[in-house]
C-alpha cells in the first residue's frame, strides 16, 4: 500500500468539513452535554428517559458523521459500522428480554 | 527486494532467508502460512484423535475405570477444544490463507504480517492449552465451559478462558485480514458475482467470526474474571445469573458451528463442479443460501438451552428460527445434487468425499431438525444423540468437506498428485469406520445414555452396552484409515506422480499459475471476465450450450489459456518482506497468558511490555526495504536518531 | 501488497477498512459488557449502588473526552493539510485530554472502593468495573497510539503526506469516545433517574 | 422387533453403503421403539405417562418425515452416481452446462419450509402445554448437589435422597434449585433432573427456581440420571423414581413421617453414640439428620439418614444397599465415588475410622428402617 493519503484524495469526496464546521460541531455538543447533565438537576418526570436517550443518538450520529467523516466516505464504511451496531442490539436487547422476561422466576 | 537491505546503517538486518527454519519463523507469505497452518492442524488432530480413544476405551463396557473420573473429565473437555478449536477452524484458516489470494488474483493477504501474527497466536496458544497437562491438570469444564462450575477453581478453566480468548484474537486479526483481502484485492474484473463461492464462503464466515469472536471473548474475560480474580458475574450467592453465560457463549456458539461448515460448503461448491463437469447449479443461489445461513445462524442460539431456565416463550421463538435454518441449507443440498445431475461424473478421491459430505452432512442435518422439536429435545439434549448429530455434521460434514478439498488442491500446492488407490482406501475405511463409530450414537442416547459421563451405567442395558462397543470399533477402523491418509500425504509429497498444470481439467483461478505457485503467485495479475474464469479461458459453449475447446492452436499449448501469465513479468513486484515481529510480538504473549492465569502481575506487566515492544518493531519496520509506504522515504537524519524504540 | 488503494477493488485503503471493520466487530465487545451492566443494575447484594456515582464529576470527565474528539479531528485536519506542526499540538491536546479523563476514571475508581464498592461486592460492581475499566484501556491505547504518532512525526516516520496515519488513529479515537457516550447515558445517567426513585 | 439387526451387518455392495447405513441405523431406531423395559430402562423410546408420550408421538411424525427427506436427498444421489458416471467409452465430450433452473430452485425453497411450517405448530402448542402446572400436582421440591439429589415434600415435611416416591395417574410437579454444600447457592452448580420414561430433562440452577412435570401411568421403579455436567462425579448422580399406587403411596409417606427409633441393641446403641460424636473427627450428625421426632426436621450438609434403609440403593444410587457397601463407603468413601471433600469440601470426607466404630455405624445406620 503506498502513497495514496494525499490531500487530494480527500478532497474527491468533496464537500469536506473544514476546522469551522468541527468547532460548530464541538459546540453543539457540548449543549447537548449540558442538557443530558440537567436531568441530574432538575425533574423532568417520565420525559427524562426518552430525553436522554434521544441526546444520546444525536450525539452518536454527529461524532460518527462529521467527526468519523461517516457522511462524507464510502458507504462500505457506514454499512461495516452499522451492521455491527445492529447486530450488538438487537442481540443483546434479545438476551436481556429472555433474561428478564422469560424464565422461570419470572413465570411464577 | 531492493538494493537497501543490506546497507541500511543503524537498523536491524532483516531476514530474508527462502529456506530453512528462520524462513518459517519469519515468514509472510500466505502459502507458507498456509502450509503451517495445515501441519499444525494434523499434529493437533492427532491429539484429539488420541483423547478419543481414550474416551471411546472408558466407554467400550459398563462400568469400567480404565481412567479416573478425573482424567477422563480432562480428557473430554480437551477433545472438544482440541477439535473445534484447534483442528476444523484452523484447518478451515489453512485453505483461507492458501487459497483465498489465488483465488481472487492477488499476490498476497492484504496484511501479510498480520497474518503470520494469527498463525502464531494460534500455535502458542494451542501450546498455552496443552501445557495444562502438566501444570496442575487440563481444563475439566467441558468445551461449553458453563458457569458457574467453570469459575470453580478445580475445574482449571483459566486455561480454557485465556487460552480461547487467545485464539480469538488469532481469529479476528484473520477474519479481518480475509475481509479487506476478498473486498479490496480482487484482480480486475473479479466482480462479486464472479467469485468462485469458496471465496464467497470464506467471506461470511470471516464476518460471523468478525461478530462472533467478541461475543465470546466477553464471556470468556468474565469467566476469567470470577474464576481468577473473584468477580461476581455468575455467582448465584450474590445474585449472578448463570443463564447469563450460556447466552453468551451460545450467541457465539452456534454462529460457531456454521464458522466450522461453511468453508466445507465453498470446498464442496468447487470440487463438485470440477469433478462433475458442469457449472454448479443455481450459484447465485448456494452465495445467497450460504450468506442467508451465515445470518439466521445468529438468531438461534437460545436452542442449545432448551431444557435451561427459559420460558416458553423464548423456547418457541428459538424453536422457529431453528427450523427454517433447514431452508437455505436444504437450497444448498438440493443445488449440489442437481450440479452432479446431467454431468459426468469422475469418483476422484476428492469427488467420493465431496459426495460422502453431502450424504453424511444431511443425516447430520436432519438430526439436527428433530433437536428443535423442544418438547423432545428435553429428552435429547446433553445425551449421545446430541453427540451423534454434531459429529454428523462436525466430521462427517466439516471434515469430510475439508479431506476433499486437500485431495483436490494437493496438485496444486505440490506439484504431484495424491495415491488415488490410497485415496480410494481411505475414502471407503474412512466413511466405514465414521458410520460406525457415530451411527449407533444416535440409537445409546435415545437409550437414555447422557453425554460427558465418566462411566457407562450398566443399567442402561446390554443393547446400550453393544453400541458403545461398536463405537469403539469404528474407532479403531478410523485411526487405520487416518494412517493410510497420513502415508498417503508424506509419500505423495515426496514422490507422487507429476500432476501438470491443470490436472482436474478445473474451473477457477488459482489453477491459472503454476503449480505449485511462485512466491508471488502471478508474474502478470489476471483480467477476470467470467465466473469460471480458467474454465472460460479453456473453453467455449456453442449456441446449444455445448462447451467446445478454444480454438486456434489453444490445445496443444497449456500454457495459452494462461495467455496473461505467458508476457513478461508486471513491472516491478513488490512481496512484503518476511518479518520477525509478528514472531516476536507473540512470544510476549505467552508470559501475559500464564501471568493472568496465576494472578501474576509480574509476568502479566513483562508480557505487556514485550508485546508493546514487538508493535514498535513492527510498526517502524516497512513492509519491504526500500519500498517504504512513503515514496519520500529518504535517508533521513532524525530517523536514526530520534527513533528510540528498538 | 503492492497495490495502493488506487488498485484496490473498492477504491479504499487496506488500513481503513481494516479499521472500519474492527470498529464494526467492537460494538458486539461493548455491547456485551454493556448489557450485563444492564442484567445488574440493581443486583448490589446489600453492597453500594448506583447512588454511589458522582454524576457532576463524571459529566466533566465525560465532556473532556468528548471535546478530545475536536482536538482529534482538528490534528487530522491539520495534517490533511500537511501542517505537522498544528497536527501535533493538537494530538498532545487530545493526548492530555485522554489522559485527564482516565486520571479521573482512576480517581473515581478510588474512591467507590473506599465506599465499599470492591470488584468482588456484587455482580453490580464486577460489571461496572470490567464495562468502564474495559473502555478506559482502550483509551490507554488510544493515548499510546497518539504519543507514538506524535513521535513519528518528530522522528520522520509519519510524513506529511500521509494523514492516513493520523485518520486511523482518529477513527479509532472517536469510536472510543462514542462508546463513553453511550456508556455516560446508559450507565450513569439513565440508571440515577430510574433506579433511584 | 429386536435390536439384534445391529449385530449381523450383512456384507453389501460398496456403492450402496452409504444409504444402507441409513436404513439400517432407522431400522435400529424403530427396533428400539418397543423396547423392553427390563433391559433398557432410560429408554426415552418407552415413555410411561403423558409428558414424555405426548413429545415421544410428536418426535415419531417428524422422524417419519425426516426419513423421507433422507431416502429422497439419497435417491437423488446414487440416481446422478449411477446414472452420470463418466463410462469407460466416453467420447471425452462434456456435458451440457446447465447453471441452474430457478423454478426449480424456488420449488425445494418453498417445500422444505411448508413442511417445517406444519412442524412448528403442535410444536409450540406442546412447548406450552407441557410447561403449564398441572392443577392438582403433587409437590415434590429438588436440590440438585454435587453429586446427589435431594428431595423435601413440603405438605408431609419428609426429606429423602437420591429414590423419590410419588403417586401414580397424579401429576407431580417438581420444584427444583441446586446448591452446595446445603442450602448455600455460592458453590452450586447446574444440574439436571432426567427421568426419561416420565419427563423430559430440565435444568437445575443454583440461585434460581425451575420447574417440572411429570406423571407415571403404572407403578414401578423408574432410571434416571443427572443430564448436565456437574464436575468429577456428574456420571454416579443417579434418580431412582418409585411410582406407588395410592395405598403404596400413602404407606410410603407415613412411614418416612415417623421419626427414627433409637436402637436398642448394643452394637447399635454404640453407632448411635458415634453418629453424633467423633471426638476429635467431624460427627456424622455434623453433616447427616437422623430425625428422632424432637423439634422439626432440619437438613443437613449430607443426605437425610432418617429412613436410610427404605431406600435400596445410596451414594447417588450407584451402589445397593448392603452391609459390606456401607461399610466400605463408611471405610473410604472416595474408593466408592469420586468426591473432592479434601479439595473444595464437596462430598463425603474420609473420617478414619477404625473397625470398631466402622461396625457400629453399620449396625446403627441398617436400624435406619
Ligand atoms: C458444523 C457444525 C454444525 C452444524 C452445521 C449444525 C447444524 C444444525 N444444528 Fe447443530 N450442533 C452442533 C454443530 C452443528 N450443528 C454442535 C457442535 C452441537 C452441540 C454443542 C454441544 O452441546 O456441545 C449442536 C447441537 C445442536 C442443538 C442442541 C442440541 C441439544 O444440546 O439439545 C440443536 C437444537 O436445535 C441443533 C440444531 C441444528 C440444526 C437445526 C442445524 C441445521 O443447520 C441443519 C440443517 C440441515 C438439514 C436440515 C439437512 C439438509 C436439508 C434438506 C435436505 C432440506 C429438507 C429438510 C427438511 C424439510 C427438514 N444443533
Ligand atoms: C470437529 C470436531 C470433532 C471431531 C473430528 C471429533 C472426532 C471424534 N470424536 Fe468428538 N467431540 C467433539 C468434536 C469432535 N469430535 C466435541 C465438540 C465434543 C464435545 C465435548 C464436550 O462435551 O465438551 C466431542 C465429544 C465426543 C464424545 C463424547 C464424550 C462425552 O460426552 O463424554 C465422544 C465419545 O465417543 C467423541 C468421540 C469422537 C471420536 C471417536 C472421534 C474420532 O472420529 C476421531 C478420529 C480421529 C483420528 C482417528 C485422528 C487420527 C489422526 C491422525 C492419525 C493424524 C496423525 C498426524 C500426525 C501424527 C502428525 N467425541
Ligand atoms: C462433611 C460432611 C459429612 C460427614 C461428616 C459425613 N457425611 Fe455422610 N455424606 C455426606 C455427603 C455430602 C454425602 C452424599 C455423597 C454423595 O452421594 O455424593 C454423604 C452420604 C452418606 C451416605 C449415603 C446416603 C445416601 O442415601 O446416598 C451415608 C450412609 C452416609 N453418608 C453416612 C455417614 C456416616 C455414618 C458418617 C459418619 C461416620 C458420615 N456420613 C459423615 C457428607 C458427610
Ligand atoms: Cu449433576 Cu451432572
Ligand atoms: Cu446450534
Amino acid at each position: 500500500m503506498s502513497a495514496t493519503e494525499t490531500p487530494q484524495q480527500e478532497a474527491e469526496h468533496g464537500h469536506h468539513p473544514t476546522a469551522r464546521d468541527y468547532v460548530n460541531i464541538a459546540v453543539i455538543l457540548g449543549i447537548l452535554t449540558a442538557l443530558e447533565v440537567s436531568t441530574y438537576f432538575f425533574e423532568f418526570g417520565p420525559l427524562g428517559v426518552p430525553m436522554l436517550i434521544v441526546l444520546m443518538v444525536i450525539k452518536f450520529l454527529l461524532v460518527v458523521g462529521w467527526f468519523m467523516h461517516l457522511r462524507f466516505d464510502t458507504k462500505v464504511f457506514s454499512r461495516l459500522m452499522y451492521t455491527g451496531l445492529a447486530f450488538a442490539l438487537v442481540l443483546y436487547s434479545i438476551t436481556l428480554a429472555a433474561l428478564y422476561l422469560d424464565n422461570f422466576s419470572a413465570m411464577t | 527486494m531492493s538494493s537497501t537491505t543490506a546497507t541500511r546503517p543503524g537498523r536491524y538486518q532483516r531476514p530474508n532467508p527462502r529456506e530453512g527454519f528462520i524462513s518459517w519463523i519469519t515468514t509472510t507469505d500466505h502459502k507458507r502460512i498456509g502450509l503451517m497452518y495445515f501441519w499444525t492442524v494434523l499434529v493437533f488432530f492427532f491429539f484429539g484423535g488420541v483423547q478419543s480413544a481414550l474416551i471411546r476405551t472408558q466407554l467400550a463396557q459398563a462400568e469400567q475405570s480404565v481412567l479416573t473420573e478425573e482424567i477422563y473429565n480432562q480428557v473430554f473437555t480437551m477433545h472438544g477444544i482440541t477439535m473445534v478449536f484447534l483442528v476444523v477452524m484452523p484447518f478451515a484458516a489453512a485453505f483461507f490463507n492458501y487459497l483465498i489470494p489465488l483465488m481472487i488474483g492477488a499476490r498476497d493477504v492484504a496484511f501479510p504480517r498480520l497474518n503470520a501474527f494469527s498463525y502464531w497466536v494460534f500455535l502458542f496458544a494451542g501450546i498455552f492449552l496443552y501445557s495444562s497437562f502438566l501444570l496442575g491438570g487440563a481444563p475439566n469444564g467441558s468445551w461449553v465451559g458453563y458457569a458457574p462450575l467453570s469459575t470453580d477453581a478445580v475445574s482449571n478453566m483459566g486455561f480454557y478462558a485465556i487460552g480461547i480468548n487467545a485464539l480469538g484474537i488469532s481469529s479476528l486479526a484473520a477474519s479481518i485480514n480475509f475481509i479487506v483481502t476478498i473486498l479490496n484485492m480482487r484482480a480486475p474484473g473479479m466482480t462479486f458475482m464472479r467469485m468462485p463461492v469458496f471465496i464467497w464462503m470464506a467471506l461470511v464466515t470471516s464476518f460471523l467470526l468478525l461478530f462472533a469472536v467478541p461475543i465470546i471473548s466477553t464471556a470468556l474475560f468474565m469467566l476469567m474474571f470470577d474464576g481468577v480474580y473473584g468477580g461476581q458475574f455468575f455467582e448465584p450467592a450474590t445474585g449472578g445469573d448463570p443463564i447469563l453465560y450460556q447466552h453468551l457463549f451460545w450467541l457465539f456458539g452456534h454462529p460457531e458451528v456454521y464458522i466450522m461448515i461453511l468453508p466445507t460448503m465453498g470446498i464442496i461448491s468447487e470440487t463438485l463442479p470440477v469433478f462433475s463437469r458442469k457449472p454448479l447449479f443455481g450459484y447465485a443461489a448456494v452465495v445467497f443460501a450460504g450468506a442467508a445461513i451465515g445470518f439466521i445462524g445468529f438468531g438461534v442460539w437460545a436452542h442449545h438451552m432448551f431444557t435451561s431456565a427459559m420460558g416458553p416463550v423464548a423456547r418457541s421463538a428459538f424453536a422457529l428460527a431453528t427450523m427454517f435454518i433447514a431452508v437455505p441449507t436444504g437450497i444448498k443440498i438440493f443445488n449440489w445434487v442437481f450440479t452432479m445431475w446431467g454431468g459426468k461424473l469422475r469418483f476422484t478421491t476428492s469427488m467420493l468425499f465431496s459426495i460422502g459430505f453431502v450424504s453424511m452432512f444431511t443425516i447430520g442435518g436432519l438430526s439436527g431438525v428433530t433437536h428443535a422439536i423442544v418438547p423432545h429435545n428435553a429428552q435429547q439434549h446433553d445425551t449421545y444423540y446430541v453427540v451423534a448429530h454434531f459429529h454428523y455434521v462436525l466430521f462427517g460434514g466439516a471434515l469430510f468437506g475439508l479431506i476433499a478439498g486437500v485431495y483436490f488442491w494437493f496438485p496444486k500446492v505440490t506439484g504431484r498428485l495424491m495415491n488415488e488407490t490410497l485415496g480410494k482406501w481411505h475414502f471407503w475405511t474412512w466413511l466405514l469406520g465414521f458410520n460406525l463409530t457415530f451411527g449407533p450414537m444416535h440409537m445409546s442416547g435415545l437409550l437414555g445414555q447422557p453425554r460427558r459421563t465418566a462411566v457407562l451405567p450398566a443399567e442402561l442395558g446390554p443393547t446400550v452396552e453393544l453400541y458403545n462397543l461398536l463405537s469403539g470399533v469404528g474407532l479403531i477402523i478410523l485411526f487405520g484409515s487416518a494412517l493410510v491418509f497420513l502415508y498417503n500425504l508424506l509419500a505423495s509429497t515426496k514422490k507422487g506422480e507429476l500432476a501438470g498444470e491443470d490436472p482436474w481439467d478445473a474451473r477457477t483461478l488459482e489453477w491459472l499459475t503454476t503449480s505449485p505457485p511462485k512466491a508471488h503467485n502471478w508474474d502478470k495479475i489476471p483480467t477476470v471476465t467470467h465466473r469460471d474464469e480458467f474454465w472460460h479461458r479453456k473453453y467455449a459453449e456453442d449456441e446449444a450450450g455445448r462447451p467446445v475447446a478454444v480454438p486456434a492452436g489453444a490445445a496443444e499449448d497449456v500454457g495459452d489459456p494462461r495467455g496473461d501469465n505467458a508476457e513478461a513479468l508486471d513491472e516491478h513486484i513488490h512481496m512484503p518482506d518476511a518479518s520477525y515481529w509478528p514472531f516476536v510480538m507473540v512470544l510476549g504473549l505467552v508470559p501475559l497468558m500464564y501471568g493472568l492465569n496465576f494472578a501474576s502481575a509480574p509476568l502479566i506487566a513483562i508480557g505487556l511490555l514485550w508485546a508493546i515492544i514487538g508493535m514498535y518493531g513492527w510498526i517502524i519496520e516497512p513492509l519491504a526495504e526500500g519500498d517504504d509506504d512513503d515514496p519520500l522515504d529518504a535517508p533521513n537524519p532524525s530517523a536514526t536518531t530520534g527513533a528510540v524504540t528498538y | 501488497m503492492a497495490a495502493g488503494a488506487h488498485e484496490t477493488s473498492l477504491g479504499i485503503d487496506h488500513r481503513k477498512l481494516g479499521m472500519w471493520t474492527f470498529l464494526g466487530s467492537e460494538f458486539l465487545f461493548f455491547g456485551a459488557f454493556l448489557a450485563t451492566f444492564l442484567l445488574y443494575v440493581q443486583t448490589t447484594a446489600g453492597g453500594p449502588g448506583v447512588e454511589i456515582f458522582d454524576i457532576p464529576f463524571t459529566s466533566i470527565s465525560s465532556f473532556v473526552l468528548l471535546m478530545s474528539s475536536l482536538t482529534m479531528v482538528l490534528a487530522h485536519n491539520a495534517h490533511t493539510q500537511g501542517d505537522l506542526r498544528r497536527m501535533r499540538m493538537w494530538i498532545l491536546a487530545t493526548a492530555g485530554q485522554g489522559a485527564v479523563f482516565l486520571g479521573g476514571q482512576v480517581f473515581e475508581f478510588n474512591v467507590f472502593v473506599r465506599e465499599g464498592l470492591t470488584f468482588g461486592t456484587s455482580p453490580f460492581a464486577t460489571s461496572f468495573y470490567v464495562l468502564t475499566g474495559f473502555h478506559g484501556a482502550h483509551v490507554f491505547i488510544g493515548i499510546l497510539l497518539l504519543l507514538t504518532l506524535y513521535t513519528f512525526s518528530l522522528t520522520g516516520k509519519v510524513k506529511p503526506n500521509q494523514p492516513l496515519k493520523t485518520e486511523m488513529i482518529g477513527l479509532y479515537w472517536h469510536f472510543v469516545d462514542i462508546v463513553w457516550v453511550v456508556l455516560f447515558t446508559v450507565v450513569y445517567l439513565i440508571p440515577e433517574l430510574t433506579v433511584l426513585d | 422387533m429386536r435390536d439384534s439387526s445391529a449385530e449381523r451387518p450383512s456384507p453389501r455392495r460398496r456403492t450402496r453403503l452409504v444409504p444402507m447405513a441409513g436404513f439400517s441405523l432407522l431400522a435400529l431406531l424403530l427396533a428400539a421403539c418397543g423396547g423392553d423395559a427390563t433391559r433398557t430402562p432410560q429408554n426415552a423410546l418407552n415413555p410411561a405417562g403423558r409428558y414424555a408420550q405426548e413429545p415421544h408421538d410428536l418426535i415419531t411424525i417428524v422422524l417419519i418425515i425426516a426419513a423421507v427427506v433422507f431416502v429422497l436427498v439419497h435417491f437423488l444421489i446414487i440416481y446422478s452416481v449411477v446414472k452420470y458416471r463418466q463410462r469407460k467409452d466416453d467420447d471425452g465430450s462434456l456435458p451440457v452446462q446447465i447453471h441452474g433452473n430457478t423454478r426449480l430452485e424456488i420449488f425445494w425453497t418453498i417445500i422444505p419450509a411448508l413442511i417445517l411450517a406444519g412442524i412448528a405448530v403442535p410444536t409450540v402448542q406442546m412447548i406450552f402445554s407441557q410447561m403449564d402446572e398441572p392443577d392438582d400436582a403433587f409437590v415434590v421440591e429438588v436440590i440438585g448437589h454435587r453429586w446427589w439429589f435431594e428431595y423435601y415434600y413440603p405438605e408431609h415435611d419428609i426429606y429423602t435422597a437420591n429414590e423419590m416416591a410419588i403417586p401414580v395417574g397424579r401429576p407431580v410437579r417438581l420444584q427444583m434449585t441446586a446448591s452446595d454444600p446445603a442450602r448455600d447457592p455460592a458453590q452450586g452448580v447446574i444440574h439436571s433432573f432426567w427421568v426419561p420414561r416420565l419427563a423430559g430433562k430440565q435444568d437445575l440452577i443454583p440461585g434460581q427456581m425451575t420447574y417440572l412435570n411429570m406423571l407415571a401411568d403404572e407403578p414401578g421403579r423408574y432410571y434416571g440420571q443427572c443430564a448436565e455436567y456437574c464436575g468429577l462425579s456428574h456420571a454416579n448422580m443417579r434418580i431412582r423414581v418409585e411410582a406407588l399406587d395410592d395405598a403404596a403411596f400413602d404407606a410410603w409417606l407415613e412411614a418416612q413421617q415417623a421419626p427414627a427409633e433409637v436402637p436398642a441393641d448394643e452394637l447399635a446403641a454404640r453407632g448411635r453414640e458415634l453418629f453424633g460424636d467423633l471426638g476429635e473427627r467431624q460427627a456424622c450428625a455434623a453433616c447427616h439428620q437422623v430425625w428422632e421426632g424432637d423439634g422439626g426436621r432440619t437438613p443437613g450438609t449430607g443426605p437425610d439418614l432418617t429412613h436410610l434403609m427404605s431406600r435400596e440403593e445410596f451414594a447417588g444410587a450407584i451402589h445397593d444397599m448392603t452391609p459390606e457397601n456401607l461399610r466400605e463407603w463408611l471405610r473410604d468413601p472416595n474408593s466408592m465415588k469420586s468426591m473432592q471433600y479434601e479439595v473444595n469440601g464437596i462430598g463425603m470426607p474420609d473420617l478414619d475410622l477404625t473397625d470398631e466404630e466402622l461396625d457400629a455405624l453399620v449396625a446403627y445406620l441398617l436400624t435406619l428402617e
